[in-house]
Formats: C-alpha cells, sequence, structure tokens
C-alpha cells in the first residue's frame, strides 16, 4: 500500500483554510471561560449558598454528558425554538456560533475543576497578608492569590486546550468547515482517508506544539519567584529544551 | 409519555454495553495512570534523556486525535509485531487495541497533572522524610503523593470523564460500547428516535460522572482539615 | 512495510483448504449494511455477499462489523480484503481501490421534499433551478459525490453543503420547518420515518413526500491486491442477479425491486 | 482609640478566648505575654478581623459594633488602619521584597508607584535589606523574610500596628536593629501590640504589659509592677521560668 | 565518628560555604553560631547530603569518600544515620502529630507498629505534647508545630542529631524544658550539632562551640573560651551585640 503524495499536498493546501476556524473556536471558548471558570471555582471553594450546588449542577450535567448529546440540542432544538420566536431569521446564523456555545460550555465546565484544584494549592497566609495590608479581598486575589494558584492551573489548563482543538473537529456535525472538516470532504470524491487524516495530524501537531510552548513559557513566567536567583540561559524551548530549571518550592 | 417510555426502552438497549465501556475504560484509566506516573517521574528526573523522551512523547500524544490514534495502533502495531517480533498479532480482539490507544492517550494528559500537582507540594515536605531515613520513594509514596492526590484530583476527574466519553474512538474500529451502541440503535431505526436515544445515554453518563464527582468531594472533604487553603 | 502480512491476504487460493476473506461492513447503515438483533451482519449489502459466499467454496467469507471510517481504512491497508457499505462507482475511488467489473445492487435515491414544494424541489434540476437549500451531506457518504458530479456536468449547479454525520429525523423536521427544501435520502429511511404508522416522525406524513430521483448501482470495494477474488465475484454476480435471487433480496430489505429503477433515468 | 470589651473565640468547642477586653490609646506600645497556646496568636487575629471572633464589641477607627454585626465595608475600615506583622512572614510569593512593601501602598492606599518605591526603599532601609530589594522571598533566609514583613507594616504607616512575635525568627544580632525600629515606632507616637517574648523588650519599650494565660488576662499594667511585684502566682511563675534561660 | 574536610558550596556563582573542615567525636554537642546568612543552614544542609556539595571530603558512619561522589546508597546510609530539625518545622501536612514521628520509625526503621506508637508518645511527652497528638499540623501553633519536629528527630534515636534553630519559634516557657530535653541527650551521650541563638544553650550545654561568618569558620573552641576571651574582633563584636538585646 503506498501513500497518494500528490493527493496529500492538496489536501495540506485546503485544510490549512481550516486553521482560522479551529483557532476561533478555541479561543473563543477559552477567553469566555477563563474567567467563568474562576468564578465557578470560587462559588465552589467557598461554598457560596444556593450557588453552590446550581455550579456544582452545572458541571456535571455538561461534563457528565456526551458532546453529541449537547450538540443536538444546541444546533438541532434550539434554532427550531428560535424559529418560533424570531421566524426564519434563526437558520440564517452562521452554524460556527453554535460551536462557540457548545464548546464554550464544555470548557468552562472543564476549568471549573482546574482552577478549583489550583486555587487550594495557594496557602491561607497569603490572602491574610494582602487583607492586612489594606487591600480589598477582590484585589488580593487577582494580585496574589491567582497568580501563585496559576502555576499549578497551567499545565492544566493547556491539557484542556489540546483537547479542546482535537474535539473541535466534532463541529463538522453542526457544518462548520475546520481542518478535519475540509480534509475528510476532500477525501470523500477518491477515498483517500488515510491521507487526510495523516495530513490533518500533521496540522495539529504544529497547533498543539504552539500553544504548548505559549503555556510553558506563562508558567516559566508565573513560576519565576521559586526559581534561585540565576542568569538565564536564553530562550528555553520545551519540550525540546535540554536543561529544565529545577524548581524551588514555596516554604511553608 | 410516549418519550419517557421510549427513553427507558432505549436505557435498557444500551446498559447491557456498559460492560465494554467499563472495561475499557477502567483497564486504560488503571493502565494510563501507571504510565502517566512514570512520565511524569521522568519529566522530573535528573536525566536530560529521560526528561527529553517524555516531553517529545507528551507532546505527540496530546496533539494526536483520538481517531488518529486508534488507527495507528490498530495498524500501526500489527505492522510492527510482524515486522520485529515475527509474530501475527491481526487476530488479537479488538477491545485489546482500543485499550492500548486509551492508555496511551490518557498517560500524556495524566502525567502532566501529575507534574503540576507534584510540583505544588512544598519541597521542605520531601527534605523531612528524607531526614527520618526514609529513601526518596518512600517519602513520594507516602508523603508526597498522598498531598498531591488531592490536588490532582478535580483535574484526574475531568481527564477520566473525558476517556469514559471516547466511545466515538472505540467505535471507530467496530467496539461496541455504549456510545457505539446508541449510533446502531440510531441507525437501525433508520435515524429516528435519535434525541431519545441520546437523552438515554447522556442519562447513564450523567449518573457515572455524579457518582465520580461525589466520590471526589468526599475524599476532598475528608482532607479538607489537613491543609490551610484559601477556603474558608 | 505495509501490506506485508502476505501470509492472510495472499493472492492466490489454495486449493485445498478454503482461503478466508475479510468482509468488513459498517454497522451504521440501515438497512443495507447493519447489525442485527443477534449481533450479526445483516442488510442487503451482506446479505448478497453471503449468495457470493455461497458460490465460491473456494473462499471463506468473515463478516467484520465496524465504522465507515475503518471499512475504508481496513481495505486500503489490505486488513480487510472487502469492503460493504452502499459503495458508489467514482473514477477517483477507482484509482485508490479495486472496483469490480459488476455491480451488485442498486439504491434507490431521492429528495425528500415538503409535499407542497413537491414540484418546486422535487428533483436535481428543480432544485438548482429554483435555488433551493439541501441539507448538508456527509462527505464519505456517496450521495455527496452524487450531487457533485451533477455540479461538474449541469448548470444552474446545486448548492452542496458538508457537515458530519448527522441524525435523520432532525433533517426531516429542518425540511419540514423550512430550514432547507431537500433532504438527499433513501426511500426506506424514508417509509421507516414518515410513511409507517409508528415510524419516529410519523407526525409528519403528508407533509413530506419522497421523490425518487433513481437507481444508483453499488459495488462491494477491493482491496487492490485482490483482482483474483474480483474476478471470482464478477463471475458468480452475474449469475446471482440474472437468477433473479438479488431481486428477491432487495424486496426482502428495501420493499421494492430497485434493479428496475436502472431502466429509468437519473433526474 | 481602640477597645475591645469581651472579646470570645472558640475553635470546634474549645473555647481559646474566654471574653478578653483592651483599652488601647493613642501612642500606646502594649506588650502581650503569655504561655504557649494561651490564645496571643488568636487575640490577635480575632481583633484584626482576621478570624471571626464569636461574641465581643469593638470601638475603633469610627466604628462602634458587636464583632458579629460588622458589615464588609467596616470591616475593610477596620484592617485598613491596622498592620500586622505575621509570627510566620506570609509574604507574597510572587513578588519581590520591593513589591511586597508597595503592593499594599499602590492597591489599597492609592499611592502613585513611584512615591510607593520611595516608602518602600525607606522601610527596607530601616530593616537593613536595601541590597535584598529584588529577591523573592524563598530567595531570603528566614531572618531576612521576616525583616520584609516588619518593612511591610511600617510602610504604611497605620494607626496601630499588631506584631506576632516579629522577632522570634531573627538571628540576635538584628534582634537589636528591629528592636531599635519599633523604638523608633514608638518614640515618633505609632500605637504598637506586640505579641513578644523579648523580656527586653517588654519591660524597656512597652508602657503596658499584659500577661495571658489559658485564654484570659491575667494580669495587666506597667512593665516595672508587672516584672518586678506580679500579683499573680501563675506570672510569677511564668517570669522565672522564662528568665532561667536566656 | 563524623569529619567534614574542606566542605564547600556556592549558590548561582555566589559562594556560601568556603571550605569548612568539621570533626564530631561521640558525645559531642556542638554549637554553631554566628549571624544571619553567614551559612549556617546551608552549612547542616550540604553536611546531611539535603543540598549537593560542591567539594569538600566526608567520614561517617562507614562511608569515606568526596562529596561528588557519593553514591545513592551512601546517601540513604547517611541519612539513616542522622536526624534533622529543620528551622521552619516542615512537618508532614498529611500526618497527625503521632503520625509525623511514627511514619519514620515504622518505614525507615522498619520497628513494628504498636511499638513505634509506644516511642512516638514517649517522644510527644518529652516534649509536653501528648494531648495534641491527634492533631494535624495546620491545627497547631508554631511553637507546637516546632516541638513535634524535635520529638520526631529524637524518637529516631540516630547517631548524630542536627538542629536548625530549634527554639528559635518557642516560647520562652517552653525553651527551657526543651532545652532540658537537649540536655538529658546530651548526657546520655548523644551527638549533636546545633545551630542557635541561643547563647545559655551554647554556654552551658554545649562541649564546643563554632563560630561562622561569611562561609568560614572564624573561631572554634570550648565555650567558656569562646565566651569569655574570643581571640578575634569579629567574634568579640558579634557577642557583645547579642548580650545587649537579650
Ligand atoms: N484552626 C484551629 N483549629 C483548632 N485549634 C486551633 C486552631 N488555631 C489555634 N488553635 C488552638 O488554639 C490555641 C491557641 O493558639 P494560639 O496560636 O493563639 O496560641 P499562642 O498563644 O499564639 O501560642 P504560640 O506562642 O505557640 O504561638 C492552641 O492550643 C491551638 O492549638
Ligand atoms: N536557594 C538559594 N538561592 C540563592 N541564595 C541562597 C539560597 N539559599 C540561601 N541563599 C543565600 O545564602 C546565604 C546563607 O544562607 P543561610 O540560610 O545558610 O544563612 P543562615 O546563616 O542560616 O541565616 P539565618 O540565621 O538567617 O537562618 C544567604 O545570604 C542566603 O540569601
Ligand atoms: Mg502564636
Ligand atoms: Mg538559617
Amino acid at each position: 500500500m503506498s501513500l497518494n503524495t500528490d493527493f496529500m499536498v492538496k489536501v495540506a493546501q485546503t485544510a490549512i483554510q481550516g486553521v482560522p476556524v479551529t483557532l476561533q473556536i478555541v479561543l473563543v471558548a477559552l477567553v469566555i471561560a477563563f474567567p467563568i471558570g474562576i468564578l465557578f471555582a470560587l462559588i465552589r471553594i467557598y461554598r457560596v449558598k444556593g450557588l453552590q450546588r446550581l455550579v456544582q449542577f452545572y458541571v456535571s450535567l455538561v461534563r457528565g454528558t456526551p458532546i453529541i448529546a449537547q450538540i443536538l440540542i444546541v444546533y438541532s432544538a434550539f434554532p427550531s425554538l428560535l424559529n418560533m420566536i424570531i421566524g426564519r431569521a434563526a437558520f440564517a446564523i452562521n452554524p460556527i456560533y453554535y460551536a462557540y456555545i457548545v464548546f464554550t460550555l464544555n470548557a468552562i465546565a472543564t476549568l471549573t475543576e482546574v482552577f478549583r484544584s489550583a486555587l487550594q494549592t495557594v496557602d491561607k497566609g497569603q490572602m491574610e497578608a494582602g487583607l492586612m495590608v489594606g487591600m480589598q479581598p477582590r484585589q488580593t486575589f487577582w494580585r496574589i492569590i491567582l497568580p501563585q494558584a496559576l502555576i499549578s492551573a497551567l499545565p492544566n489548563i493547556a491539557n484542556t486546550t489540546l483537547y479542546l482543538i482535537k474535539n473541535s473537529s466534532l463541529a463538522f456535525i453542526m457544518s462548520v468547515k475546520d481542518i478535519t472538516a475540509i480534509a475528510k470532504t476532500e477525501a470523500a470524491f477518491n477515498y483517500n482517508f488515510l491521507e487526510a487524516y495523516l495530513v490533518v495530524w500533521v496540522y495539529y501537531l504544529i497547533i498543539c506544539y504552539a500553544a504548548e510552548v505559549v503555556f510553558y513559557l506563562l508558567e516559566r513566567y508565573f513560576s519565576k519567584y521559586r526559581r534561585p536567583i540565576k542568569k538565564t540561559s536564553g530562550f528555553n524551548w520545551l519540550p525540546f529544551g535540554i536543561k529544565q530549571p529545577k524548581l524551588e518550592r514555596k516554604q511553608s | 409519555m410516549e418519550n419517557i417510555k421510549l427513553i427507558i426502552n432505549f436505557l435498557g438497549q444500551l446498559l447491557p454495553a456498559i460492560n465494554i465501556t467499563l472495561i475499557v475504560s477502567v483497564s486504560s484509566i488503571i493502565l494510563g495512570s501507571l504510565l502517566g506516573l512514570l512520565l511524569a517521574a521522568a519529566r522530573l528526573s535528573e536525566s536530560v534523556v529521560l526528561r527529553v523522551l517524555a516531553s517529545v512523547y507528551v507532546s505527540v500524544v496530546r496533539a494526536t486525535p483520538a481517531i488518529i490514534m486508534i488507527f495507528v495502533v490498530y495498524y500501526g502495531m500489527p505492522m510492527l509485531f510482524n515486522d520485529w517480533f515475527h509474530t501475527n498479532i491481526d487476530g488479537w480482539n479488538r477491545m485489546y487495541f482500543v485499550i492500548i490507544a486509551l492508555t496511551v492517550l490518557f498517560s500524556a494528559p495524566v502525567s502532566e497533572i501529575m507534574r503540576s500537582a507534584y510540583e505544588s507540594i512544598a519541597k521542605g515536605q520531601m527534605e523531612a522524610g528524607l531526614m527520618v531515613g526514609m529513601t526518596p520513594f518512600q517519602t513520594l509514596y507516602r508523603i508526597i503523593l498522598p498531598q498531591a492526590f488531592v490536588v490532582a484530583l478535580p483535574n484526574f476527574a475531568n481527564s477520566v470523564i473525558n476517556l469514559l466519553k471516547e466511545g466515538a474512538l472505540t467505535f471507530t474500529i467496530g467496539v461496541v460500547d455504549m456510545v457505539a451502541k446508541a449510533q446502531m440503535i440510531v441507525a437501525n431505526n433508520s435515524g429516528g428516535y435519535a434525541w431519545q436515544t441520546y437523552c438515554a445515554l447522556a442519562l447513564i453518563y450523567w449518573v457515572i460522572s455524579l457518582a465520580i464527582d461525589k466520590g471526589v468531594s468526599q475524599v476532598e472533604k475528608s482532607y479538607q482539615a489537613k491543609r490551610k487553603t484559601i477556603a474558608v | 512495510g505495509l501490506g506485508s502480512n502476505k501470509s492472510a491476504t495472499s493472492d492466490k487460493a489454495s486449493s485445498d483448504k478454503p482461503k478466508v476473506i475479510k468482509v468488513a461492513y459498517a454497522t451504521t447503515n440501515f438497512p443495507i449494511t447493519y447489525q442485527n438483533s443477534k449481533k450479526q451482519g445483516d442488510g442487503y449489502d451482506v446479505a448478497i455477499m453471503r449468495e457470493i459466499d455461497k458460490q465460491l467454496p473456494q473462499y471463506k467469507f468473515d463478516y467484520v462489523g465496524t465504522s465507515d471510517d475503518d471499512v475504508l481504512i481496513g481495505v486500503k491497508s489490505g486488513k480487510y480484503q472487502v469492503g460493504v457499505k452502499n459503495i458508489f462507482y467514482t473514477a477517483d475511488r477507482a484509482k485508490t481501490y479495486l472496483f469490480p467489473k459488476n455491480y451488485f445492487g442498486v439504491s434507490d435515491s431521492g429528495f425528500v421534499v415538503r409535499t407542497k414544494d413537491k414540484d418546486k424541489f422535487g428533483g436535481l434540476a428543480k432544485l438548482a433551478k429554483n435555488k433551493g437549500k439541501l441539507v448538508p451531506i456527509a462527505p464519505q457518504n456517496g450521495q455527496y459525490g452524487v450531487i457533485a458530479e451533477y455540479n461538474k456536468n449541469n448548470d444552474p449547479k446545486i448548492d452542496l453543503g458538508s457537515a458530519d454525520t448527522f441524525v435523520v429525523s432532525d433533517a426531516l423536521k429542518w425540511v419540514n420547518e423550512g430550514r432547507y427544501d431537500a433532504f438527499f435520502a433513501i426511500r426506506p429511511m424514508f417509509e421507516a420515518n414518515v410513511e409507517k404508522k409508528n415510524g419516529a416522525n410519523a407526525d409528519l406524513k403528508g407533509k413530506l413526500s419522497y421523490v425518487t430521483l433513481g437507481g444508483i448501482k453499488t459495488y462491494p470495494l477491493f482491496n487492490k491486491d485482490q483482482k483474483e477474488f474480483a474476478a471470482a465475484y464478477d463471475k458468480v454476480i452475474k449469475k446471482i442477479i440474472d437468477s433473479g435471487k438479488a431481486s428477491e433480496l432487495s424486496e426482502k430489505y428495501f420493499g421494492q425491486d430497485n434493479f428496475k429503477l436502472l431502466d429509468q433515468p437519473f433526474k | 482609640m481602640l477597645t475591645i470589651e469581651g472579646l470570645k473565640k472558640s475553635y470546634a468547642g474549645n473555647d481559646i478566648l474566654k471574653g478578653i477586653s483592651i483599652d488601647v490609646n493613642k501612642g500606646d506600645v502594649i506588650s502581650i505575654i503569655g504561655p504557649s497556646g494561651s490564645g496571643k496568636t488568636t487575640l490577635l487575629r480575632t481583633m484584626t478581623t482576621l478570624e471571626e471572633a464569636d461574641g465581643g464589641h469593638l470601638t475603633f477607627a469610627g466604628v462602634d459594633k458587636d464583632f458579629e454585626k460588622l458589615t464588609g465595608k467596616e470591616v475593610n475600615t477596620i484592617r485598613r488602619n491596622v498592620g500586622f506583622v505575621f509570627q510566620n512572614y506570609n509574604l507574597f510569593n510572587n513578588k519581590t521584597a520591593l513589591q511586597n512593601i508597595t503592593e499594599g501602598l499602590i492597591v489599597a492606599r492609592k499611592v502613585k508607584k513611584s512615591e510607593a518605591e520611595k516608602i518602600a526603599l525607606k522601610a527596607l532601609e530601616r530593616v537593613g535589606l536595601t541590597d535584598r530589594k529584588n529577591h523573592y522571598p524563598s530567595q531570603l533566609s528566614g531572618g531576612q523574610q521576616q525583616r520584609v514583613g516588619i518593612a511591610r507594616a511600617i510602610a504604611l504607616n497605620p494607626e496601630v500596628i499588631f506584631f506576632d512575635e516579629p522577632t522570634s525568627a531573627l538571628d540576635p544580632e538584628l534582634v537589636g536593629e528591629v528592636l531599635k525600629v519599633m523604638q523608633d515606632l514608638a518614640s515618633s507616637g505609632t500605637t504598637m501590640v506586640v505579641v513578644t517574648h523579648q523580656m527586653s523588650f517588654a519591660r524597656d519599650v512597652s508602657n503596658r504589659v499584659i500577661f495571658m494565660a489559658d485564654g484570659h488576662i491575667v494580669e495587666q499594667g506597667a512593665p516595672k509592677a508587672i516584672f518586678e511585684k506580679p500579683s499573680e502566682q501563675r506570672t510569677k511563675k511564668f517570669l522565672t521560668d522564662i528568665l532561667a534561660n536566656v
């Protein structure tokens, strides 16, 4: 069995149009889910009456049900409902908005748990010290607690992001044409699905690696206070970097 | 009313397939966690070679969509075995391939979860362990891991639930778990009763995920007294 | 390298022992290929393959139920020797796979449209002329190629959108609501959902109609190395169709003899 | 200026503070002494609203209310008018020594950044750490960390500064310097409440000494009176024990 | 019994230890004193292999090797023969006070659980914390945590116990008790190396005092000699500073 390389080149050329679509879905989902995830995490950590149950319910429902079932509701049932209210304009909505909704809902659920775990790694004394220099709890949270929590949150946000990047291909069910969708459509004429998937894989490798580097740099930035004083040896590329810094852990 | 009857009927058809879902998920969670632990250890180790290997593995696996992973395992592994060991594993139960693919997929994010949890534990804990004469491994196992475990738990639950829902992957090579069964029920009804079927499916998954959440909360609650977090 | 596992796939059928042929079928194509309640392969395509198996003593068929994707990739790589899933012929596909000379079935393909708009959208040319909206089609589905082929040779063209396999009953609802104007489908699906008394969308009976476009020949898909087996198939399938056995199976699975559709033009 | 009446606090059924009343006047330097576990830290934390009290009344900075009834706004007012030096430092891990000090000035007091840095540098100088201004807490020794903690509190120039054993982690060499800083503060009129085991400080700097044991104030008065003629048996024993191990 | 020669350590180009040689004999009680940042903690950490040394030779517990060449097994041997009391406690957060002590006994020394608990209870009694045995570190005051840390080290009955300012977070009242425990240990022949600012301990209990400054041993000798007739200017100044602020 040999690979049809001409076809792979052709798929590579067309599928690149799907890259912005994939990135859009992921970015929109992350940007919206980030603050809401933090808020929900705080609601759970501080056991805010009433809301805490609601958040727990939301997380278990969204996280616990297959995305395909959610798509069914958002993409199929919701526009039909809208049709009854605003008429046929409901059908003119670009399906990518439905994709935004579905993936944002999912990202919120995941990030809520990510932040919940990360925020609890920060020592209580940090909040107290902030209060005692006169800062509001809110100010202390943004300036002191969150930056420290991010160190432990970032690897998990990276996990969530990579998961989103890959899962955004499910948006094709809603006729949104991301990388996978375009490649599959190309392959439909000659059944060269194997080649199409290989091209898709390369694209995902590139995108995911770029995302990893971004997250790695962020993690390094936020954990700089844990390292002993040392001249940095320039840019350190994870994962192919040879020398990683030994992290000094916080004292407590 | 009619719908509820249908959903109950579909529940009855789906539930037998929970066996496959559980066998596949539980084995890949166990195997994947062990592999993830090794990977996290490698990434934190002193050896440059181990660190680079582990991070390349994690990068590649995390970037690989499930459907590609299953094809790589299902088609690639038999070829490898044929060429290198001259054994034919083509005839293996297809479930093995699914478990292997899921194990690999699961191990990468889990290694990151473990790494970040490990690094959130104060260094002094390890030092104190060493200074009462425990070996690094004993300290890791008895002191660090229990503390890191609580930190990792919510993220671990995220990954486990994601894994449970990877039914599309098992079905790609024809292993019928609950998701696959749901698709087949819909197909055999000529595409009808789809939302009732998926509703039944979502219900089952929801119950499982509720159970997992409950477990997580329970463990966290029992641990709350032992740490000073920003929580009240 | 790829396809080096010759042990199982050798082209030469040894005379004494029947050679095992792995037949992959997609499990979600009711009633063409699916898994029945006994967890066995079933459907028109599978039944026909069983008939062929009977006629070829030198081969023994082994049926493997799997996904659409795996049927295609598996047959291409040689893991399966032949695959069935309501496959239509195109010249591009023939470069990747081995198509036999003879087809083994006919698919009754048509549009589901609103009954009141039957004259406006009930046909390829009508839909194109009236700028009707067609429900997006999964690209791995043969129907996608049919419309693409039509667009290549005709003007005005049909607005062809793609989307991953979606749920049929929703598509029917969409047509009824006016979100779309036509849905490319096969007759048994429409009958099971709308016409049948307790079908899932029986409430749409009368509101929606099925318009046959014509019959499309369907083929089993062979791995490129299976020339000898394909030749054996070609000999046998002719006999099965001529004997009327195929029509009989078509009646059984589709409720009508689809082979008759080949006498009419595809519109 | 600051008055506490009948302050009560219990943890899980254990009464730790059993009704404490304290009166702090402007310019007061009060030392709180007492055995371990007697509730000194808890007293400081409940007085400054870090911990919720179970009962008691507070008069301070325009607030005149029972502890349980304090609104969020009043809590903020109180916190903005006190400084706190923690027993275990509690420096902001993600901020340098300098930033630890400027943070409160810029964010809570709305001081301009350049101005805040000037104030912070002066505070760092007072504790002898100007050359460590860009170090993170994890890069400082225990003693250095505590000095930053003190600098952070004095930079805010609050109405009262609470110290929870500010010198317990310091080297004796440096204790002198810090005590000098505290003495300066005292003579410049800053009001201070200090939990301490530094008897020299209690005796020489403070104008009132409070001896606590078991959640009660056993005895209070001028240092001279407490150290030379303690009226309670408990106080006598405590002082004898302490002076035996200098 | 334990000999260190030419021990060197630097952090990021800063030399912290510049060649330290120490000879510890069985039954020795050595006090290390010196100003903040002089490298006392670093010395203890490198000697006990918690921190990798950059150079130097070690003879202890059958190991006779350069620090850089120690194998994992030898490191384990060394650690199994020393005890360590940390300046910042480092109790196991997920274990109760009692479990903190039994942990090392059961896991590293293979003592039976019932036996270990007996030993642990005795150690807790010595530091006066029997009633806190089931509390987690987060539920103990700073002083209580440090006492558990000391109990943890003495329960292991190692060849040498290293103390890094064991009393700095303790109340003066308790300092006496702990010092008594340490005195007991000393007279029962336990070898100890103690970084301390408790001059009474250095003077009265230890049989040798080492004065460190800037990564060097400036002077060492019998307590009497050091305290009464220090030969170096640096030592004199340090002692004068300290004795001024008791
Ligand atoms: N969060 C808590 N849960 C339960 N008990 C607590 C808690 N915090 C403090 N305690 C208990 O309250 C008592 C008083 O503690 P506190 O820290 O106020 O004592 P202290 O006088 O400051 O002692 P030290 O001089 O050792 O710092 C102690 O017995 C302690 O065990
Ligand atoms: N991880 C590190 N990275 C950089 N510098 C460090 C590190 N640890 C310690 N130092 C520096 O090494 C010097 C010696 O520190 P060390 O903790 O040994 O002093 P010490 O004598 O124990 O002081 P103290 O009495 O305050 O505890 C200090 O100047 C400190 O800033
Ligand atoms: Mg205290
Ligand atoms: Mg030190």
